[in-house]
């Protein structure tokens, strides 16, 4: 019998050691998958290396781990938030790398990985001081630049509904980059809000296909 | 020409002028911040699809207080609501609909435009102060139309509509329309042309204070 | 008020002339909007292009208008069908044109064109008499072939549900390439078996954003 | 070598072998025609993905007669039912499943593979015939594991098993396993392997149909 399901954050995390490269869904604080990233925090790790869209914020999770000291890059298109961080900070110490990617980049790039596409061709950005040092090509007379498929070998999401094939289901803006980084890393990891019964999602409405998710911790929430 | 303090436009006149010229049925994508406020000025009984970039489309007004969903935020990370005809999607498709084209509007902040529809928002420069993009490249590169809303000028002064901008690029020869407090400008093959002035102000007062030619109609 | 519901199908087809490049949603007959093509093989059309998966078949709509000698050039991934078809004796008179693309190359290349994508390297059919001419690149070791966005003037699809705004979903199978191709042409033209009050569909459950879609024309269907 | 005539295993048992080698929880897709038997041998109790190109994970057995949803067919076009635990993608999504390796397992059926695992199942370039490809392309390039399922033979007698395709590759080196009705082949760095033969066959009456050297383990 397939079953994804793990009894514990421990389990869910196991493997995870420094050095990784993990993916963390969320745009801001929504969908991103809160008790997974403080627990990750807790083990100590360093040299990090963290694909998500924000890395700023006054929430837990990836602010957090940032200011634990724990990574060593990150790759987002939005670092900032309001007011200082503990980004900000570690960022003006060169204490932290930043790769910038424009946002859509960044999605495409993710799901790139997911879909078996190592390389495309995007006008996002071409002409400005993102492109420096990439390939430029005129398609259709206009400028684009070749931008590669980013995968991760951890990706940390946050999900609604999980069954124990790993189907999942995501709720409202909380979907967000969690599907594509579901698609792109080598173990996916999900906290879900609801546990299901095998079959008692509809075909049509799983978003994640079960194929794409290793583990499921089913968070205890009431929300 | 006699130096008289004009007025211009209140921040919330400009975002109702700019709502003013979105037809019924379009989709629209407005920035964080000052374009925003646009979404206010829109009656729900004119419909317009608007669009935020972390998935949504059919952003309705916010909620209110206590009403809020955890689940529902724009691109700004604000609370919303969804009206009936929303729908949701993930990063790689709500880009798809940027990039793809099929965004009719999307309206943008700005720091600097120039006269070839060049815009730059998203980086000052500042050493030592980490940039960020998020989706502004995107919306430059991949809206039908960009307009920007912004001040005409600098808090100290100098024009933000520039023969080439100085500040780092956003997005090449995009921008169409600019709304700033002073006037409506359309960019066009010729460089900007005065569309409509703030009451009180005229051709010569919005041409001193911006920084290439201002064509007239 | 946005309403793309059209009344009968000569409103749903109009502008649709000679020489039009169409893409038909389907997989074989699940998922084709057949009313719309049969409605169109009546108008007498010549030279159309078609992209769709399937050209073959022993159903009405695709295989019927190519039949009545409608069409210049199909771009496809699998023009038979277990029999002889229309297609095949066209073809072997040279009366019909082929570009043959492998179905995942099809897929994402519609795809592309929906998402702005002009280009994007695959490694599927490298080294086949299908990458014969097309520029070849080696990406982490692998041979891949540079591929390029697929778009079109129409999109005729079947989806499920529809409302006012266009927003939509599919059934089962019937979902296939027609999301991708709503994304791709300059005008969506959707045949749907439902038609559903502007909110009656959950925000998480539509497939196809209204903004991709022009006209929808609803079936009298009972199935 | 004496010419026994040896039976070999039927389409059926050939289905049950690879049947036997999917353990439970990967991920499976079958082309069409006599790999579409092999899910008839998998008890349903081991559990295994079955994708089919056409958007569906979680094929399960064939409706009984009369009981067809007129909306759920696999890539051969006939109808199909879904298992708990099933879901449904769009093409993109489908092979974006298939080109980026989340299929442990592709079994195609094969016209010729070379020993180099060069496999050529979609063409044999008979002129004036409309070539057909489908999936086939994509499943041979991006399936983590690509096994054939096929006859070790043409029906005139010529191996299927060769040091060089002659027939239009489909995919290059992708193939790793090879089931006919004689025998069970890895496809390794040096080559041919042989692993299990039908019962009364020996490497020597395997190796005198194959066209290219046949290694034993």
């Amino acid at each position: 019998m397939i079953d994804k399901f793990v009894p514990d954050i421990d389990a869910a995390l196991e493997g995870i050691g420094d050095g990784a490269t993990i993916m963390v869904g969320g745009f801001g604080a929504v969908g991103q998958p809160h008790a997974l990233v403080d627990a990750l925090g807790e083990r100590g790790l360093r040299d990090l290396t963290i694909i998500a869209n924000n890395a700023g914020g006054d929430f837990g999770g990836l602010p957090k781990l940032i200011a634990q000291g724990a990574i060593r890059k990150v790759i987002c298109s939005y670092p900032r938030a309001s007011g200082k961080t503990a980004f900000d900070a570690l960022y003006a110490q060169d204490r932290i790398e930043l790769e910038l990617v424009p946002q859509g980049t960044l999605a495409e790039r993710i799901r790139a990985a997911g879909a078996g596409i190592p390389a495309f061709f995007t006008p996002t950005g071409a002409g400005t001081q993102l492109a420096e040092g990439k390939e430029i090509r005129i398609i259709n007379g206009r400028p684009c630049i070749l931008e590669t498929a980013l995968a991760a070998e951890f990706a940390l999401i946050e999900a609604w509904e999980a069954d124990r094939w790993g189907n999942l289901t995501y709720r409202r803006t909380g979907r967000n980059f969690n599907p594509l980084m579901a698609s792109a890393a080598t173990l996916t990891i999900a906290l879900a809000h609801r546990k299901r019964e095998l079959g008692a999602i509809d075909p049509d409405a799983v978003i994640t296909p079960g194929l794409f998710v290793d583990r499921i911790f089913i968070a205890e929430t009431t929300s | 020409m006699s130096e008289t303090r004009i007025k211009g436009w209140s921040r919330t006149e400009m975002a109702a002028r700019a709502a003013a010229d979105i037809p019924e049925g379009w989709a629209v994508n407005l920035g964080i911040g000052l374009p925003t406020l646009i979404a206010n000025y829109v009656p729900a009984e004119r419909e317009v699809m608007f669009h935020s970039e972390n998935g949504v489309l059919g952003v309705g007004p916010a909620p209110d207080a206590g009403a809020e969903d955890i689940w529902l935020i724009n691109a700004g990370k604000q609370p919303i609501t969804l009206r009936p005809g929303a729908s949701i999607v993930g990063q790689a498709d709500s880009f798809g609909i940027i990039r793809g084209g099929h965004l009719d509007l999307c309206v943008l902040g700005g720091y600097e435009v120039a006269a070839n529809g060049d815009l730059a928002n998203w980086s000052t420069g500042k050493p030592g102060e980490a940039p960020a993009v998020g989706g502004a490249m995107d919306l430059g590169a991949g809206a039908k139309r960009v307009w920007v809303l912004m001040e005409h000028t600098t808090r100290d002064g100098r024009p933000k509509l520039v023969e080439r901008c100085a500040y780092p690029l956003t997005a090449l020869g995009s921008v169409t329309r600019i709304y700033t407090d002073l006037a409506v400008i359309d960019v066009t093959k010729q460089g900007f042309l005065l569309r409509d002035c703030a009451p009180g102000a005229s051709h010569a007062d919005v041409q001193v204070k911006t920084g290439a030619t201002l064509h007239r109609q």
